[in-house]
C-alpha cells in the first residue's frame, strides 16, 4: 500500500521496517528487549573469551564446550542426588580443576608457541571434553535445575502502546547475574593484587615475568574465570531451554561479538554484546522479510565485519601499532 | 663502476631530494622541517643521537616520499629505493636463498599460468635470476647458509642477508637504517667493507643512518645531522665534525 | 646410512631447484606413487570409498587452505564455505551444459569458488589475525546460508539436495552410483596428484616467495615491491580455487549426493585442524594432517573392534573424539611445527644414523 | 627427539595395518542388520531413544523367539553422529558383512545411499523421512519409506486442523504459521503447503531456523507474536524441538494450535517446558507407552538382564516406541520374504521383495503384542513403496501423550500426483537412472 511500483525495494528496505515499528510499538519494544537478553547472553559468553585471550593471548576456542560441560556437570551432579547449591559449588570445583588441568597438560608445554598453535590446542580441548562429557553424562539433553536453584520462572506482563511487552523473569534474572557477574569481575580486575597482575601480564609476559608473577598461576586464575563464567552462562541458556551438546554451536555467536568489541576489551564484550544482540534481533524482524526470514546465522557477523572494516582493531581494542 | 670521488659529487646531479619536511605524532614533533638532499653515486649519512628521528626520516622517505605527495610503499620499490631495517625485518621462516630471491620479485614477471608449469620460461627466469642472486650470495660471502631459514641465523648474518636481499632489487637508491647496529666490532667492520663495496661495485648511491659517529665519518661522502627532528648541519665529515650545534648535540649540552 | 646426501652434487641451478634433490627422495615419491596408483588392485571397497578417496579429497581442501593460511598467513575458518561453492558450481554447471565431461566441470568449478574467494578475501587488507579469521567466519555462514536458500543452485528440487549424474570416461563409470571406489579412486588420485604437483611448482617460484614474504613481514615485502592486496587476494584465489575442486570432488566423485550441511562449519574446523596438525606451510603435511585427522574418527571404532574391546558404538564414538583431542594436544606438544616437521626430523635422524649428529 | 621419529613410524605402522582388521565377512547363519544410529552430537536428543528402541526390539526377538524363524538376527549399531562421512563408512563397512537392510537415520545419507540402493542390492528403509518421492515404487524398486511420507504428514495436519476450525471452507482468511528447521527436511513440505494454501485461501508465514540456530528462537516466535497466526505447525528436529515449546510457550501462544510433525513429538521435547507446554499437539503413527505385552517382553528379556543401554522408566516412550516400530517393519519384512523365498537366512535381494510386499494387518499387530500400536500397513505394493497409512493426534498433558484422535488418514489424491511429479523430476535429473527390472510379487 505504500510502496509503488518502481521504488519498491527502496520502500520496502528505508520505509516499511521503520513504519512497521511505529505502528507496534510494543512489539518493538519487545524486540529490544529480546535484543538485549540475547545480548547480555553473547556477551557472557564473549566475556570467557576476553578473559583467557587477555592474560594469556589464548583465542579459546573451548569456551562453547566449557558452558555445555560446566553445565552439564551442574546438572549431573543434581542428577545423582547432590543437593542444587552444593552441586552449583561442586560445578565451580570442577571448573577449578578443569583450568589447573588445562595449565599444566597444554599451556605450560606449550608457553611461547605461537597464537595459531595454541587456538588448535584448545581445538583439541573441545574434541576431548565433547567426548569426555557425552562419555560420563551421555548426549541426551538434560532440565535445567531451574526450581531448585531459586531461579524465578514466569512472566511480567507490561500493558504498553495498546499491547503488551513481555518480560520472563528468567531473563531479567540473567541480566543481573551477568551485571553482576561483570561487576565483580571488573572489581577483581581492578582493586585486587591478582587483578593487578593480571592486567601486567596482558601488557607484557616479560614485564610481569620480571616483576615476580608467576605466569601459570595467573592462568589458572584466569582459566577459573572463564570457567565460572561458563557456569554462569551456561545456567541461563539451559534454562531458556536445555542442556545439551548443541549449546555448543550457539558460543560461536561471541566471535561476532568478540570482533566487535576487541579481543581484550571487557567493556567490549558487553557492548559488542548489546550491539550484535539487538541488532541480529531488529535485523530479523523488520528485515529478515526481505530475505525470507531466518537470517540471523550470519547477520551478527556482517554487522561486525562492517564495523571492522572502519576499525580493524575493533571498538575498544587497542590500536595496533606495527614497528620495523 | 667506480665510486665518484667528492668533486664529482658536488656537480653531480640530485638524485632525491627531501624539501621541508615535517612529521608528528600525536603531539611530538618527530620531525620539523628537514631539507637536504641525496645525489646520484655518493654515500650520504644521516646521524644524530638518539631519538632524534633519523628512522622517522627514513620512514617518510620510503612511505610518503618527497614532491609525490602520497607514495605508496610499492611505488619506492618500483621507483628504484630499497632498504634495510633498524631491526631486522626479513622473512625469518624463509631460507637465505628465497629471502634474496624475493628481493627479485619486482623484476621477475612469468605469469600464474607459467608458474604453476614451471617447465619453459618459469623455470628460465627463475634461473636467470638464481644466477644474479648467486652473484650477490657470492659478493656478500654467505654461501654456506644459503638453505638456512634466516630466522636461525646470528644477527650479524641476519643484516648481511637483509643487505642482500636490498641489493637484489639492484636500487638506484639503497636506505641503510644503522646497518652496523647491535654489531660487534669485527661484524663492522666486515660490513663497512661490504657498503663500500657495494658503492664502488655496483655504483649504488647510499644513504645511511647510523649513530656511531666513527663508522660515518669513515664511510660517508656527505653528512646531516639531525637533532630533535631538527636539521643541525650538513656538510662533509670533515665539515660536521668542526660543527659546534653537533658537539654540543653529542656531547649532550643542555638545551 | 642409506639416506645420504654426501656425493650427490648438482651442477646445474635446474637439477638444485628440483622438488626432491636427493635420489633417495626421489625413489621414495616414485614408490608412494606407484603403491597408490596400485592400491585398487589389493585393497578392500572399505578402504577405498570410506577412507582412500575421502583422505585424498580433504588433503587437496587441506593444500587450498595451507596456501592461504600456511603460505600466506591469512587464517580462515570459511573452507567449508568455499568447498560449498565448488560443490554447488559443479552442479549447475554439469546440469545446463551436460555435453561437456564432468571431470571438466569438476576442476572448472573451481573458478567460480576462487570468484567468491575473491570477494571474500577483500576484507583481507585491513583486518589481520584471529579479527580475519572470525570475518571469514561471515563468508562462511552466509555460504550456508544461500546454499540453503537459493533453490535456483539446486533445479528447484524439493529436497533441496544434489545429486550426481552418471558419467563415463573411456567406457568406465567415473561419477554416479554404478562407478566403482577404484575407478573413482584413480579419479581422485590424478586429479590431486596433478594439482599438488601444480600447488609445488607455485610455492617454490616467484609468487610462492611473495605469499610468505606477505606472511613472515608484511611491511617489508611492501618496499620488495610486493602489492599486498593483490598478492593476498591472489592467495584467496588459488586457495578458495582449490578448496572449490576439493569441493566438487567431494559431492561427486565421495557423497554422490549431498545437502547444504555437508558444507557447514564443521567442515572449515576439519581442515583447518588437518591443516595445523600437519603443518603450516606445507604441502607433505596437508597429506599427513589429513590422514590423522580424518582417518582416526573413520578407523579408531574400526581398531577398537579388531582389538575386541567389547564396547557400544556410541562409547566407542565418545572415547574417540577424546583420543583425537588428546592426540591433537599431544602432536603440538611434541612438535608445533606439525607431522611435516616431525618427518624432517626423522630424515634427518635417517641421514646421520647409525651416528647421533 | 628420538621419541619424534619413533611417532611418525607409529602413525604410519598404525594406517597402514588397520585395514587388515576391517574386512572380514561373517559367517552367513544369522542375517545381519546394521542399525545407523547417533548417540552422539546436535541431534543425539532425538537418536538416543530410537536407537534404543530399534536395537532393544530386535534384541528381544533373539532372546524370546530366537530370532525370527529361527535365525538369529545379528544387530549391530553404527555410530553416524548424523554425519554424512561417519555414514558413508558405516556404509561401508557394514556392506561387506551382507546386510539385508540400511536404516540410514539421517536424511543426508537417505539421499547419498539412494541411488546406490540398486546397484549394491540392499534395500533402503526410510521410515517416514528422507525423500518423500521416493515411495514411487516404480522409479525407486530398492527404497521404502513406510508408514507416510512428510507429504501425508501435512495433508493429515490439515485435516486436523479444518476439523477444528468446522471444516476446510472456515480455512478461508485464516494464517498458519509454519515454522520448520532450514534445511532440506524442513523445506520438503512447502510445495503442498502452498497448494493448499491457494486452494483453501489462508495465508502461511514462514519461520525458517537455520542449523545454527535451533536452540536461539526468540527472533523467529517474536515474528509468529507480531504475525499473530491462528495455527502453527512445526517441523523440528533435534534440539530445535523443545526449543520451540518453550518459546511458543513463552509467547502465550495458544498451545493446543501448535502441530509438530512426528519428529517433533518426542517426550524430552514437550517436557522441558513443563507445564507450559500443556496441550502442545504432534502427529503419531505408533502408540506410545509400556502396557503393549510386546514391550513388556523387551522389559522382561533385554532392559531387565542388562542388555539394553536405556534407562528403564525411558521405555514406552514416544521415540523409543518409534524405534520399536521401526524395527517391526525390518522384522517383518525379513519373515515375509523367508515366507516367499523359502529360504532361512534371506539377502538383500530378498529383503526387497519382503518389504515390496509387507502387509501388517490389525490381527497381526495384535500377534505380535502390539495391539493398536499402528495402523494397519495394508498398501505397501510395487508402485507404492509409503502406502500412505493412518496417523492419529497426540497431545501433551504435562506429563505423557496422550492420543487425542482417531487415525487421521492422509489426503492421498493430493499428496499422490505430487510424488509421482517429484519422482520423474529426480529420474529426469538424474538422466541414466535404470529402469525398474525388479519382478514384482503380490502382497501376502
Amino acid at each position: 500500500m505504500l510502496c509503488v511500483k518502481p521504488y519498491n525495494w527502496a520502500c520496502k528496505i528505508f520505509i516499511i521496517p521503520f513504519w512497521e515499528m511505529w505502528e507496534l510499538p510494543d512489539i518493538f519494544v519487545q524486540t529490544l528487549w529480546e535484543g538485549l537478553v540475547g545480548g547480555t547472553l553473547y556477551s557472557l559468553i564473549a566475556l570467557g573469551f576476553v578473559l583467557v585471550f587477555k592474560a594469556s593471548g589464548v583465542f579459546n576456542f573451548a569456551q562453547g564446550i566449557m558452558v555445555v560441560f560446566a553445565a552439564l556437570s551442574l546438572v549431573g551432579l543434581h542428577a545423582i542426588g547432590v543437593p542444587a547449591f552444593l552441586a552449583l559449588a561442586l560445578a565451580a570445583v570442577i571448573m577449578l580443576v578443569l583450568a589447573i588441568s588445562v595449565e599444566r597438560i597444554v599451556l605450560r608445554p606449550l608457553v611461547n608457541q605461537p597464537d595459531i598453535i595454541l587456538f588448535m590446542a584448545t581445538f583439541g580441548l573441545t574434541y576431548f571434553l565433547i567426548g569426555f562429557g557425552e562419555l560420563i553424562f551421555g548426549g541426551d539433553p538434560k532440565l535445567m535445575i531451574t526450581k531448585q536453584l531459586y531461579i524465578p520462572t514466569g512472566t511480567y506482563s507490561i500493558d504498553f502502546a495498546g499491547g503488551r511487552v513481555e518480560l520472563q523473569k528468567l531473563d531479567i534474572t540473567a541480566m543481573v547475574v551477568a551485571s553482576t557477574m561483570v561487576a565483580v569481575l571488573a572489581v577483581f580486575f581492578s582493586k585486587t593484587r591478582i587483578g593487578r597482575a593480571l592486567r601486567a601480564v596482558a601488557d607484557s609476559h616479560k614485564a610481569a615475568l620480571s616483576v615476580g608473577i608467576s605466569l601459570n598461576q595467573i592462568w589458572v586464575i584466569v582459566w577459573f574465570a572463564a570457567g565460572l563464567v561458563a557456569l554462569v552462562t551456561g545456567i541461563m541458556w539451559g534454562a531458556r531451554s536445555e542442556v545439551s551438546f548443541a549449546l555448543e554451536i550457539i558460543a560461536l555467536k561471541a566471535l561476532p561479538v568478540l570482533i566487535l568489541g576487541g579481543f581484550t576489551s571487557i567493556p567490549g564484550a558487553i557492548v559488542g554484546g548489546l550491539i550484535i544482540g539487538i541488532g541480529e534481533k531488529v535485523g530479523e524482524i523488520y528485515w529478515g522479510p526481505l530475505f525470507g526470514r531466518g537470517i540471523e546465522s550470519w547477520l551478527a557477523y556482517m554487522i561486525a565485519l562492517i564495523f571492522l572494516l572502519f576499525r580493524p582493531q575493533g571498538l575498544f581494542g587497542e590500536k595496533i601499532i606495527e614497528r620495523v | 663502476m667506480r665510486a665518484p670521488d667528492d668533486t664529482e659529487i658536488k656537480a653531480g646531479q640530485t638524485l632525491l631530494s627531501v624539501e621541508g619536511v615535517s612529521l608528528s605524532f600525536g603531539g611530538v614533533k618527530a620531525i620539523r622541517n628537514v631539507s637536504f638532499d641525496i645525489k646520484k653515486g655518493e654515500i650520504r649519512a644521516i646521524i644524530g643521537p638518539n631519538g632524534a628521528g633519523k628512522t622517522s626520516m627514513l620512514n617518510q622517505i620510503t612511505f610518503k616520499g618527497v614532491k609525490r605527495k602520497k607514495m605508496r610503499p610499492h611505488d619506492a620499490a618500483t621507483g628504484g629505493i630499497a632498504r634495510t631495517f633498524q631491526n631486522v625485518a626479513l622473512f625469518k621462516s624463509m631460507t637465505t636463498l628465497d629471502n634474496i630471491m624475493a628481493g627479485r620479485t619486482l623484476r621477475m614477471n612469468k605469469n600464474l599460468f607459467w608458474q604453476l608449469l614451471r617447465f619453459g620460461p618459469a623455470e628460465r627466469e627463475e634461473i636467470e635470476h638464481r644466477r644474479k642472486v648467486e652473484e650477490i650470495i657470492d659478493f656478500l660471502e654467505i654461501q654456506h647458509i644459503r638453505r638456512v631459514p634466516v630466522g636461525r641465523l646470528p644477527y650479524g648474518l641476519q643484516k648481511r642477508v637483509e643487505l642482500g636481499r636490498a641489493l637484489a632489487m639492484e636500487p638506484e637508491l639503497l636506505l641503510l637504517d644503522e646497518p652496523m647496529a647491535g654489531m660487534n666490532l669485527e661484524e663492522k667492520e666486515d660490513m663497512c667493507r661490504y657498503v663500500i663495496d657495494v658503492n664502488n661495485h655496483y655504483g649504488t648511491t647510499i644513504a645511511l643512518i647510523e649513530h656511531d659517529m666513527g663508522v660515518v665519518m669513515d664511510l660517508a661522502n656527505r653528512v646531516v645531522v639531525l637533532d630533535y627532528g631538527q636539521k643541525i648541519a650538513d656538510g662533509t665529515p670533515d665539515e660536521v665534525k668542526a660543527n659546534k650545534a653537533v658537539i654540543d648535540a653529542y656531547l649532550g649540552v643542555a638545551h | 646410512m642409506f639416506y645420504r646426501e654426501a656425493g650427490q652434487f648438482k651442477t646445474t641451478y635446474r637439477g638444485d631447484m628440483t622438488v626432491f634433490p636427493i635420489l633417495q627422495d626421489r625413489i621414495g615419491i616414485i614408490v608412494i606413487l606407484v603403491v597408490a596408483f596400485s592400491i585398487p588392485l589389493f585393497s578392500s571397497n572399505f578402504m577405498l570409498h570410506a577412507i582412500m578417496i575421502p583422505f585424498l579429497i580433504f588433503a587437496l581442501a587441506a593444500i587450498g587452505l595451507n596456501i592461504l593460511t600456511g603460505y600466506t598467513g591469512l587464517l580462515s575458518l570459511g573452507t567449508g564455505g568455499f568447498m560449498g561453492v565448488g560443490a554447488y558450481a559443479c552442479y549447475k554447471l554439469a546440469t545446463v551444459f551436460p555435453e561437456v565431461h564432468i571431470l571438466i566441470w569438476v576442476v572448472v568449478s573451481g573458478f567460480a569458488s576462487a570468484a567468491v574467494g575473491i570477494l571474500f578475501g577483500l576484507p583481507s587488507l585491513r583486518i589481520k589475525g584471529f579479527y580475519l579469521a572470525v570475518a571469514t567466519l561471515a563468508s562462511q555462514f552466509f555460504l550456508s546460508w544461500c546454499f540453503i536458500r537459493i533453490p535456483w543452485l539446486v533445479n528447484y528440487n524439493v529436497s533441496n539436495a544434489i545429486e550426481v549424474p552418471r558419467r563415463t570416461l573411456f567406457g568406465v563409470h567415473v561419477t554416479g552410483p554404478e562407478a566403482t571406489p577404484q575407478a573413482r579412486y584413480l579419479v581422485v588420485l590424478t586429479i590431486v596428484v596433478v594439482m599438488t604437483w601444480l600447488a609445488s611448482n607455485l610455492v617454490r617460484g616467484r609468487i610462492g616467495r611473495m605469499w610468505m614474504a606477505v606472511r613472515d613481514m608484511d611491511i617489508a615485502a611492501e618496499l620488495m615491491g610486493i602489492k599486498l592486496l593483490n598478492t593476498k587476494l591472489l592467495a584467496f584465489a588459488v586457495s578458495s580455487f582449490y578448496c572449490g575442486v576439493a569441493g566438487a570432488m567431494l559431492v561427486f566423485l565421495y557423497y554422490g549426493s549431498a545437502e547444504a550441511t555437508a558444507f557447514s562449519i564443521n567442515q572449515s574446523f576439519a581442515v583447518l585442524s588437518m591443516v595445523i596438525i600437519g603443518g603450516l606451510g606445507s604441502l607433505l603435511g596437508s597429506f599427513m594432517g589429513a590422514a590423522l585427522i580424518f582417518m582416526l574418527p573413520i578407523m579408531l571404532p574400526q581398531l577398537m573392534a579388531a582389538m575386541g574391546l567389547p564396547i557400544q558404538s556410541a562409547t566407542a564414538e565418545h572415547i574417540s573424539f577424546m583420543i583425537i583431542g588428546a592426540l591433537i594436544v599431544f602432536f603440538l606438544i611434541v612438535e608445533p611445527h606439525g607431522l611435516a616437521r616431525l618427518w624432517q626430523i626423522a630424515k634427518q635422524k635417517l641421514r646421520v644414523w647409525p651416528y647421533p649428529y | 627427539m628420538r621419541m619424534k621419529g619413533l611417532l611418525v613410524g607409529a602413525v604410519l605402522a598404525a594406517t597402514a595395518v588397520t585395514p587388515a582388521f576391517v574386512s572380514n565377512a561373517s559367517a552367513q547363519d544369522s542375517i545381519y542388520v546394521p542399525l545407523f544410529s547417533y548417540r552422539t552430537g546436535p541431534f543425539a536428543n532425538s537418536g538416543i531413544p530410537i536407537a534404543n528402541g530399534m536395537a532393544d526390539y530386535l534384541n528381544m526377538l533373539n532372546e524370546r523367539d530366537g530370532g525370527i524363524n529361527g535365525v538369529k538376527l545379528n544387530v549391530e549399531e553404527c555410530e553416524t553422529g548424523y554425519n554424512t562421512e561417519k555414514g558413508v563408512a558405516c556404509y561401508e563397512s557394514t556392506k561387506a558383512k551382507n546386510p539385508v537392510v540400511t536404516n540410514p537415520y539421517s536424511t543426508g545419507i537417505t539421499l547419498q545411499l539412494i541411488p546406490r540402493a540398486s546397484v549394491d542390492k540392499i534395500p533402503v528403509l526410510s521410515m517416514a523421512y528422507g525423500l518423500s518421492a521416493s515411495a514411487v515404487g516404480q522409479s525407486f524398486p530398492w527404497v521404502f519409506n513406510p508408514p507416510a511420507t512428510y507429504w501425508d504428514g501435512l495433508s493429515m495436519i490439515m485435516k486436523y486442523i479444518a476439523e477444528k476450525e468446522g471444516g476446510f471452507e472456515k480455512l478461508k482468511g485464516k494464517t498458519i504459521g509454519y515454522i520448520f528447521f532450514d534445511g532440506g527436511y524442513g523445506r520438503e513440505p512447502l510445495p503442498l503447503l502452498e497448494i493448499f494454501a491457494k486452494k483453501y485461501g489462508f495465508e502461511t508465514k514462514l519461520y525458517p531456523v537455520p542449523p545454527a540456530e535451533m536452540q536461539n528462537q526468540s527472533g523467529q516466535w517474536l515474528n509468529v507474536r507480531k504475525d499473530k497466526p491462528d495455527w502453527m505447525i512445526m517441523w523440528g528436529w533435534g534440539a530445535m524441538n523443545p526449543t520451540a515449546v518453550k518459546e511458543a510457550a513463552r509467547i502465550k501462544f495458544p498451545m493446543d494450535k501448535f502441530v509438530g510433525i512426528w519428529w517433533s513429538g518426542g517426550d524430552d521435547d514437550a517436557r522441558p517446558a513443563g507445564d507450559d507446554a500443556k496441550g502442545y499437539l504432534t502427529l503419531n503413527f505408533n502408540g506410545v507407552g509400556a502396557q503393549y505385552p510386546a514391550v513388556q517382553d523387551i522389559i522382561k528379556h533385554v532392559v531387565a538382564k542388562g542388555k539394553s543401554q536405556t534407562q528403564a522408566d525411558k521405555v514406552g516412550e514416544n521415540l523409543y516406541n518409534r524405534g520399536i516400530y521401526n524395527s517391526v517393519l525390518i522384522a517383518e519384512g525379513i519373515r515375509n520374504a523367508q515366507k516367499i523365498t523359502g529360504k532361512k537366512v534371506i539377502t538383500g535381494e530378498d529383503m526387497r521383495r519382503g518389504l515390496e510386499s509387507l502387509t501388517i494387518t490389525q490381527a497381526r499387530w495384535k500377534e505380535l503384542g502390539l495391539e493398536g500400536f499402528g495402523a494397519p500397513i495394508t498398501a505397501v505394493n510395487c508402485t507404492d513403496h509409503n502406502g500412505h497409512h493412518a496417523a492419529y493426534m497426540q497431545q501433551w498433558n504435562g506429563k505423557n501423550w496422550v492420543k487425542i484422535t482417531d487415525w487421521i488418514s492422509p489426503m492421498k489424491e493430493e499428496v499422490r500426483p505430487l510424488l509421482e511429479a517429484a519422482a520423474s523430476d529426480y529420474v529426469t535429473k538424474n538422466a541414466g537412472w535404470p529402469k525398474r527390472t525388479e519382478s514384482c510379487d503380490r502382497p501376502s
